[in-house]
């Protein structure tokens, strides 16, 4: 009987822990291109203590550990390349709090997109969060150790921008907490406290972020979008910004992709509405479609699709199948919106360099002061040569992200490394001493961010 | 009639507990037909083992050989066809043991005399002998008879003949047993003890024993609930045992541990007389069974007759309310 | 190359000149109509060209069935006066274009039904109204081999339907078909209107598929239960091309015991679903479209109906939520028989 | 190596809770009563079968019994054996000594590396029948083996004894086992697998094929009469619905004095 | 079997595992999956499933009994394919059923499930009690066996031997007679109707049940059934025509609706309740039927229906589907589906769970004693709900 294994069942239970060869095959999978390695327990944690069990345990034995939320980064930053314990967070799913007038909620980490979304829909009908383009099965704590966005972040930018608190369990097991809630007050604010940024955007590597306050924003009465379609993509980045200048719009995305040939080689604009009522809309209407882009519609240069009531939920595992084959993986960006018609020209290229059906995508953070410009490679997981195409062809973005000035947004391995040597020597160095002081045994999600090596 | 054989047998350094069971119904049918009681022991040495039957026996063959440590079936099966061949006994009867089980048969073919095993009931009648065996889990018995011959085989079940103390000193007959033959072909290499690691169910005062009804591993969880509920501990009948659903360790019956607990709580179990013989001693019996008709009914104080996975929850927590008053 | 069979003498001696007179969309009295349907005839410009709005209407009032709005919108494209944006049509272009393959052939040697471009409308063809009918294909990757293209009028891109259509046709025929129901009418226009307009052959009988449900239904008559609804009918533009089908709508719902509602942007004055309407280059398309489409819903809701019936899924798309917004049930013809025999509306969701 | 299981046939009265006795006497009435395979000797087929699939060879299953008998067989052969046979006889409450005879005169005319048993039968559970057939083929034998290693020339095996303890012996081929419950997880025969049974030839003999007449089987033993057992004191059933019953019990046990 | 061979190896690995099996149809809570939701580990959620069987035929695992839990712990509620986005969702169910009938076929499945099959070749039943005892569940009743009556009653396996059930099969029997209703039911001759025997892979069993029951219904002339289960509905309905057995088959519920509306069944006299209703998988998910009970319920004056959160194809399914109300392979947890519907349905306030289907019954049975919620809810099916509303009860 393994003792490890036993010690982790007194921690969360019997039920909760397994080294079964089913658990292990299973947990040893990113659903991108990134090889597989198998964990040697995976365990599910309830609480904060049990996490905190868990990591003082492994601490001891020096034994890797790798939180895991939904697990559809796509880039391996999940995958247990150590071995050790895969944490699956998904049971830490309760929500806290929510406080109406201060607009913010305190949950799990575990809690999902999904649960956020309908839980603030049917409680608290007013507002809502900034929710990701991923599956609704994606966590709130995954999303934010990554500096994920979501349909919020035009007028409010990265999610991980709009963090109150946070809780955090140390590599060493200690329990941090960070904001006006260190101090014993409420989550409220993460600021003015001196600034501790030790975790967001770590993906896991220097802790395990248990509790989020997150903020939330006025839920209008009805959302919906509009899509706006241009030929010449240099006309992209003078539209976003003349979007942006509205303050109008709650989402702006533009897209271009091969498949289906209707939206082939045009550009799309997908343009977020909300409004509290028909006037609110209409006015708003009028001020993007006619009087912003109406030059555009009479010259023929770009044209209105219509608008509908609504926001579809993101469904972008359909991706997957595109190739009949369960499998896509992305490199995302973080880029100046100039940036866009070359992003788009040369992914393409990729693309088809890799015979593979290009799809890009840019979403704009902040009033255009970036976007998040991502391109994806659809691969069937059944056919190894597809796979390695599109590893080559990530491989290849990565390099190109770092070539138009861009950074990676949650790179894998292959962009990390690229991003580590590009380091600024002295914030490298300082990025050692955090690791090494927070993560002394390097037991903390080992392979990735190894800024030590 | 010519006289009874009763085989004594011994396992650590003791004599069973069936082998006074038999030598008690051997003696009671000895009287009966007023012929002697023969107690056959074999071992290594069998001082101690010999004096002890000798209460019941009229007359005590005992047989001694170096190569007897162990109860083996070959040897004894030879020794016995041998005396048997010689003295001619009417009857000759062992308990219904495992190695019985390996010994009669073998023994009834090489005499070509019957045997009878598992016999419930052992009776003479005008000379004739008459058995009973427990068929179709113990809800019908069979009555048989013998055709003309010698001797005939009988096993008795284990707990069906109840111990009365002998006052007898039947003398002592040693034989030192020329053992030729070697058994080359089927080599003993020692027993293996079942190794305890949790509980000793046979310490427990509250017993809460479940059988095959439970019907899955997860449902001993609820059991466990209500053996804490009563401070006690799980026992099993042989089927969980079987499927892997509790160690062998708790299992209770012939095969397993024999408890004597203040209360035994039977859960789902049919009570064949395997497992029934484990735990008979009880002070309380109860049990809990779907089908009317299990025979663990018949050995219980208490019983309900319904679906384990109705009573058992609500007992838990009853015995909770209960408590607390 | 296809020509249009347009006979000017027909319109000189057209005394109502209705083509444009009757047009919902543009106020044109009858001195001036004539002027501009003849320039446009002549290719020059006109104002009709930059404010028409594509609803396939006037191909329905010429009394002389002489296709002013073929005329129109090929007169559109030569004098490069799209009605629509570049990226608009360039969509358009780029929907027709079948992706991954060839089409599968088979021999079918009977009737069989077609679907179009509507690959995720499938759910709208199951029970019994279709049991043993042959779909001609369901790969949505491939079903562009048989789309009739006449979409294109829209975006005055005529050459591309002469381009595109008889290798349609030419597929289509490959399978061996009798009679093709087209599932929508726009595709029994493009074989029974615009073909013969510019002389495209149709080896095989199109199918209006609101006779082949009128007939179905008639077949298993017995199974009929009145459906007790208040219906309004929201007309497509393109069944200006087949009035001589339009009375199967009335035919189906007397059938069906569903009351049509006295209303009145119908039959003639159908009005467009704005689909087209709100994307054009004309100033103030979008707000055109709106007025077009809240005209439209309000005069169904006065009229009282319950339910919008919905024969083309443009409209379906375009009209089908703000419908049901105001509480209309937006709900196709097909799933509205469904319901008449018992059966569960696929569309229901 | 060469196996050879034998089988039997019996009803399965778990669920009977009135079993009669019929107007013979020496029978019950079967009327109603669903039949199967002997639990005991399920577990000695799972056991043939694995060994045959660790090191190849035969295995045959053999019955005594008459048409219905068949069934089992066909089990059998969905199971893994590769040949069965059925001698037609009605022996199901025949002394052991006859069977014995019957089935070591099959045996005997069979390739037998291997032996195996079910270590009793549900229905009459003399447990004998094993042990005898291997002194009549002058074979060693086991019986109640719980645990069973097979090599090319000898099996290790251990069996068990009373109050949990075993005893292992390693066995010299040639060997007859009787097999006892626990030791596999007997598979689960899909009715596809019975169903392609049902192809398979199975073989059925007289007493004659086998040289037997029925006067060289001679009872030594008669079953006299069956009698349905004395109904003891019994327990005192505590009725109600499962509310009022648990209470009842609890109470019970309170009162004495467990809790 | 290899990969190879395996009837869906062309679709299997299309599975990209992005989560939304997990999902209800209206979000309102992850973990719509029962095994999911009992058990919390990926390879309990419907693309675990997938991807486990791909591993196991293509040999990056081996079979296990873990595997084969994780596998028949699936309920086949079809929560999954309902939310699944992509095309293949229609194949998702029939690819976890294609991979237990591999392992039926090697005879490597739990013992439950082993059990389970083996009582069903053997007794016709689940339970393995015996055939001749099937009828005995109308006993003190004056229902009919079939002869010609225009209706067949079909009680199914739960209802002709489980106690709770059979007062339910009693209680329809008694509102079908007020209501005038010639019908007549098979007693001990009933049989198995194999849904579960389906959804557990054992498709020849499966077929050997339907071809006798399609045979004897023949027979006896029978032409309309009814049924108590929506499970023994649902085979009826859309398995059995496969075997030229075309039946007019109706859910209880839905006969129930037709007879109020018609008038023939007067529950004016109703009363007064707070009651929430659990849609049954194999009568929603799988056929579409939502509204028949619903519109019973609400016809019961001073009846107050109120709706639990999942409701309708966001049901979440009580745990007892795929032959586990008896193989039991979810059980024996707070986290039990069973055990969180009624924690459910009490937080809502409702005083009654309403149930349509006896498999369901007796989950929530146990559901809400384990919970010790029975001072506050009772569980009772819709034909009790009607039979008190007519004075019956």
């Amino acid at each position: 009987m393994d003792s490890i294994r036993q010690a982790l069942a007194e921690i969360v239970g019997e039920e909760h822990v397994s080294t079964h060869p089913e658990e292990l095959y299973i947990y040893s999978f990113d659903l991108g291109t990134t090889e597989p390695h198998r964990p040697d327990y995976a365990v599910s944690p309830r609480t904060t203590e049990e996490v905190q069990g868990i990591v003082k345990l492994a601490n001891k034995e020096k034994i890797p550990v790798v939180p895991l939320g939904g697990g559809l980064s796509l880039a391996g930053i999940a995958v247990p390349f150590k071995g050790g314990i895969c944490l699956d967070l998904k049971r830490m799913d309760s929500i806290i709090e929510v406080n109406e007038k201060a607009r913010y909620a305190v949950v799990e980490c575990g809690v999902s997109q999904a649960r956020m979304c309908s839980y603030l829909e049917k409680h608290h009908p007013s507002l809502t969060h900034s929710e990701p383009g991923a599956p609704g099965s994606a966590t709130v704590g995954g999303n934010i150790a990554i500096h994920g966005q979501g349909d919020l972040a035009q007028p409010y930018g990265f999610n991980s921008d709009m963090v109150n608190g946070l809780e955090v369990v140390l590599p060493t097991g200690e329990v941090c907490r960070f904001g006006s809630c260190a101090i014993g007050a409420s989550w409220f604010t993460l600021h003015p406290l001196p600034d501790l940024g030790l975790f967001l955007g770590w993906g896991g590597t220097t802790g395990i972020i248990t509790k989020i306050s997150l903020r939330l924003f006025p839920r209008k009465r009805i959302r919906g979008v509009g899509l706006f379609v241009v030929e010449d993509e240099e006309l992209v980045p003078e539209i976003m910004y003349k979007l942006t200048q509205t303050q109008m719009a709650e989402d702006i995305i533009a897209f271009s992709q091969a498949i289906p040939p209707l939206v082939s080689g045009v550009q799309h604009f997908t343009i977020n509405l909300a409004a509290d009522s028909e006037k609110e809309l209409e006015f708003k209407q009028e001020i993007i479609w006619d009087d912003t882009l109406g030059e555009y519609i009479r010259s023929g240069a770009g044209g209105f699709l219509g608008f509908s009531r609504g926001l579809d939920r993101p469904a972008v595992s359909k991706t997957s199948d595109w190739r009949k084959g369960g499998g896509f993986e992305y490199v995302g960006s973080i880029m100046p919106i100039e940036k866009y018609p070359e992003c788009y020209r040369r992914g393409r290229e990729i693309s088809e360099r890799h015979g593979i059906p290009y799809t890009v995508l840019g979403r704009c953070i902040g009033i255009a002061h970036a976007m998040m410009f991502s391109w994806t490679y659809a691969f069937n997981r059944a056919d190894a040569e597809t796979v390695k195409q599109a590893r080559e062809a990530l491989h290849e973005t990565d390099d190109l992200v770092l070539e138009l000035g861009g950074t990676i947004w949650k790179p894998g391995l292959y962009g990390q490394k690229l991003v580590i040597e590009r380091l600024d020597p002295n914030t490298l160095n300082l990025m050692k001493k955090v690791k090494q002081l927070l993560d002394p045994n390097g037991i903390m999600n080992p392979g990735n961010w190894e800024v030590s090596q | 009639m010519s006289s009874i054989f009763v085989m004594a047998e011994h396992r650590n350094q003791a004599l069973a507990d069936i082998s006074l069971q038999m030598l008690s119904k051997g003696r009671q049918l000895a009287d009966q037909a007023q012929t002697e009681l023969l107690a056959v022991v074999i071992a290594k040495d069998t001082t101690g083992y010999a004096e002890e039957v000798a209460k019941w026996a009229d007359r005590v063959i005992a047989v001694k050989n170096d190569r007897l440590e162990e109860p083996l079936a070959e040897p004894y099966q030879k020794i016995l066809a041998l005396l048997t061949k010689e003295r001619r006994p009417k009857i000759v009867l062992m308990g219904h043991t495992s190695l019985a089980m390996d010994l009669a048969p073998p023994l009834s073919v090489e005499l070509e005399v019957p045997l009878a095993t598992d016999c419930t009931d052992i009776s003479v009648q005008n000379g004739d002998v008459i058995v009973t065996r427990s068929i179709h889990n113990g809800k019908v018995n069979a009555i048989y008879s013998f055709a003309p011959c010698n001797t005939v085989i009988i096993t008795g079940r284990v707990g069906e003949f109840p111990i009365e103390e002998g006052n007898r000193h039947g003398q002592i007959e040693e034989i030192d047993f020329p053992l030729e033959e070697e058994f080359s072909y089927k080599k003993f290499e020692g027993y293996v003890a079942q190794e305890v690691r949790g509980v000793d169910i046979t310490q427990a005062e509250v017993l809460v024993s479940v059988g095959r009804g439970i019907k899955e591993k997860e449902n001993i969880e609820m059991a466990q609930q209500l053996a804490e509920a009563l401070g006690g501990e799980v026992s099993c009948s042989r089927p969980v045992v079987d499927y892997g659903w509790l160690p062998s360790e708790r299992q209770v019956g012939l095969s397993g541990k024999t408890v004597k607990p203040k209360l035994y709580l039977a859960i789902a179990v049919s009570g064949a007389f395997q497992h029934v013989v484990g735990m008979k001693s009880a002070k309380m019996t109860v049990a809990i069974n779907k089908d009317a008709g299990a025979p663990i009914f018949k050995v219980a104080d208490f019983g309900i007759v319904d679906d384990l996975f109705k009573i058992v929850p609500i007992l838990i927590k009853k015995i909770a309310e209960l408590k607390d008053r | 190359m296809y020509e249009l069979k347009f006979d000017e003498n027909r319109c000189l001696r057209c005394t109502t000149q209705d083509c444009l007179t009757k047009c919902q969309y543009m106020d044109i009295d009858r001195h001036t109509a004539k002027e501009e349907i003849l320039k446009i005839a002549h290719g020059e410009d006109s104002f009709v060209l930059h404010d028409c709005v594509t609803c396939y209407a006037c191909e329905e009032y010429c009394p002389s069935n002489n296709h002013p709005f073929y005329l129109i919108v090929e007169k559109q494209e030569e004098l490069d006066v799209p009605p629509l944006p570049r990226p608009l049509i360039q969509r358009g272009i780029n929907t027709g274009i079948p992706f991954r393959g060839e089409p599968v052939i088979e021999e079918i040697n009977g009737r069989v039904l077609n679907m179009g471009v509507f690959a995720d409308l499938m759910y709208l063809i199951e029970g019994k109204l279709f049991q043993g009918l042959p779909v001609i294909s369901m790969d949505p990757r491939k079903m562009m081999h048989y789309f009739c293209q006449l979409m294109y009028l829209h975006y005055a891109r005529t050459s591309i339907i002469k381009e595109r259509l008889p290798n349609i046709i030419e597929t289509i025929a490959k399978h061996k078909v009798t009679e093709v129901i087209c599932f929508h009418d726009e595709c029994y226009g493009t074989y029974t209107s615009y073909c013969p307009a510019v002389g495209i052959n149709v080896p095989f009988k199109p199918v209006h598929f609101f006779e082949f449900l009128f007939n179905r239904l008639n077949e298993l008559n017995n199974e009929i239960r009145p459906v007790n609804l208040k219906v309004a009918y929201q007309r497509p533009c393109s069944s200006r091309l087949s009035s001589d089908k339009l009375h199967f709508v009335y035919d189906i719902f007397k059938l069906i015991g569903a009351e049509h509602v006295e209303r009145e942007y119908v039959d003639e004055n159908a009005l467009c679903c704005g689909g087209t309407i709100q994307g054009q280059r004309r100033e103030g398309s979008r707000k055109r479209a709106a007025d077009v489409q809240r005209r439209n819903i309000e005069d169904m809701i006065s009229a009282g109906a319950e339910a919008c019936i919905f024969n083309c899924p443009a409209c379906y798309n375009t009209l089908g939520a703000m419908v049901a917004q105001r509480g209309l049930k937006p709900i196709f013809m097909s799933d509205l028989c469904r319901l008449a025999i018992g059966e569960k509306p696929a569309g229901w969701r | 190596m060469d196996i050879i299981a034998c089988i039997k046939r019996v009803p399965d009265t778990s669920e009977a809770d009135a079993i009669k006795i019929d107007g013979s006497q020496r029978d019950i009435q079967k009327s109603g009563l669903a039949f199967k395979i002997n639990d005991w000797d399920e577990y000695a087929l799972e056991a043939a079968v694995q060994i045959k699939e660790k090191l190849g060879g035969t295995l045959t299953a053999v019955t005594v019994g008459h048409q219905e008998w068949n069934d089992i067989l066909r089990r059998a052969l969905a199971m893994g054996a590769d040949t069965s046979i059925r001698i037609d006889r009605d022996v199901a409450s025949e002394d052991p000594h006859i069977v014995a005879l019957i089935l070591k005169t099959v045996i005997q005319r069979l390739p037998h590396d291997l032996v195996l048993f079910g270590a009793q039968s549900e229905d009459f559970g003399s447990g004998q029948l094993g042990a005898m057939v291997a002194e009549m083929l002058g074979i060693p034998h086991a019986t109640l083996v719980v645990s069973l290693e097979a090599g090319e020339n000898k099996v290790h095996i251990s069996r068990e004894l009373e109050a949990g303890t075993l005893e292992s012996y390693m066995i010299g081929l040639p060997a007859l086992l009787t097999i006892h419950t626990g030791i596999n997880q007997p598979r689960y025969i899909s009715l596809g697998g019975i169903k392609r049974a049902m192809k398979e030839e199975l073989q059925v003999m007289s007493l004659n094929d086998l040289g037997l007449s029925v006067d060289m089987l001679v009872p030594m033993m008669k079953l006299e009469r069956l009698e349905l057992p004395l109904q003891g004191k019994g327990a005192e059933l505590i009725t109600g619905t499962p509310e009022e019953a648990a209470e009842q019990l609890a109470k019970t046990l309170k009162g004495a004095g467990i809790f | 079997m290899t990969l190879l061979d395996y009837k869906y190896a062309d679709t299997i690995h299309r599975c990209f595992r992005c989560g939304y099996c997990k999902f209800p149809v209206n979000w309102m809570d992850v973990n719509n999956c029962p095994a999911y939701a009992r058990f919390r580990m990926e390879t309990y959620s419907c693309g675990g499933r997938l991807w486990l069987i791909r591993a196991w035929l293509s040999g990056e695992i081996d079979w296990s009994n873990h595997l084969a839990e994780i596998l028949y712990s699936c309920t086949a509620c079809k929560n999954c394919e309902v939310k699944c986005p992509l095309r293949f969702n229609v194949d998702i169910l029939n690819m976890i059923i294609a991979a237990k009938s591999e392992m039926v076929e090697s005879g490597r499945i739990p013992s439950s499930v082993k059990e389970f099959l083996e009582n069903i070749q053997r007794q016709g039943n689940p339970y393995g009690h015996s055939r001749v005892k099937r009828g005995e569940w109308m006993e003190g009743t004056e229902i009919e066996p079939y002869q010609g009556h225009d209706l067949l009653y079909y009680v199914g396996c739960v209802g002709s031997y489980d106690d709770r059930a059979q007062e339910v099969a009693r209680m329809l029997g008694k509102v079908l007679q007020k209501a005038r209703v010639s019908f007549g039911v098979l007693g001990n001759d009933e049989n198995c109707d194999g849904n579960e025997v389906s959804k557990l892979g054992e498709e020849t069993l499966f077929e050997m049940l339907v071809e006798e029951n399609v045979a004897q219904f023949k027979k006896l002339g029978i032409q309309k059934v009814v049924t108590l289960s929506p499970h023994s509905y649902n085979a009826m309905k859309n398995d059995y025509p496969r075997f030229n057995g075309s039946f007019d088959v109706m859910h209880y519920t839905q006969l129930l609706k037709s007879l109020i509306s018609d008038g023939r069944l007067d529950v004016s006299a109703g009363f007064d309740a707070v009651v929430t209703y659990h849609d049954p998988c194999f009568l929603g998910r799988w056929n579409n039927e939502y509204e028949a009970a619903r519109n019973v319920i609400t016809a019961i004056p001073g009846i107050q229906l109120i709706e639990m959160e999942r409701n309708r194809d966001s049901t979440l399914c009580c745990g007892g589907g795929g032959g586990n109300f008896y193989i039991d392979l979810l059980g024996g947890s707070e986290r039990s589906p069973a055990r969180i519907r009624a924690r459910e349905a009490h937080a809502i306030g409702a005083r009654i769970l309403a149930v349509a289907c006896p498999n369901c019954l007796t989950m929530f049975e146990d559901a809400v004693k384990a919970e010790g919620l029975e001072e506050e809810l009772v569980v009772r099916d819709v034909s009790e709900i009607v039979a008190e509303a007519c004075g019956i009860m």
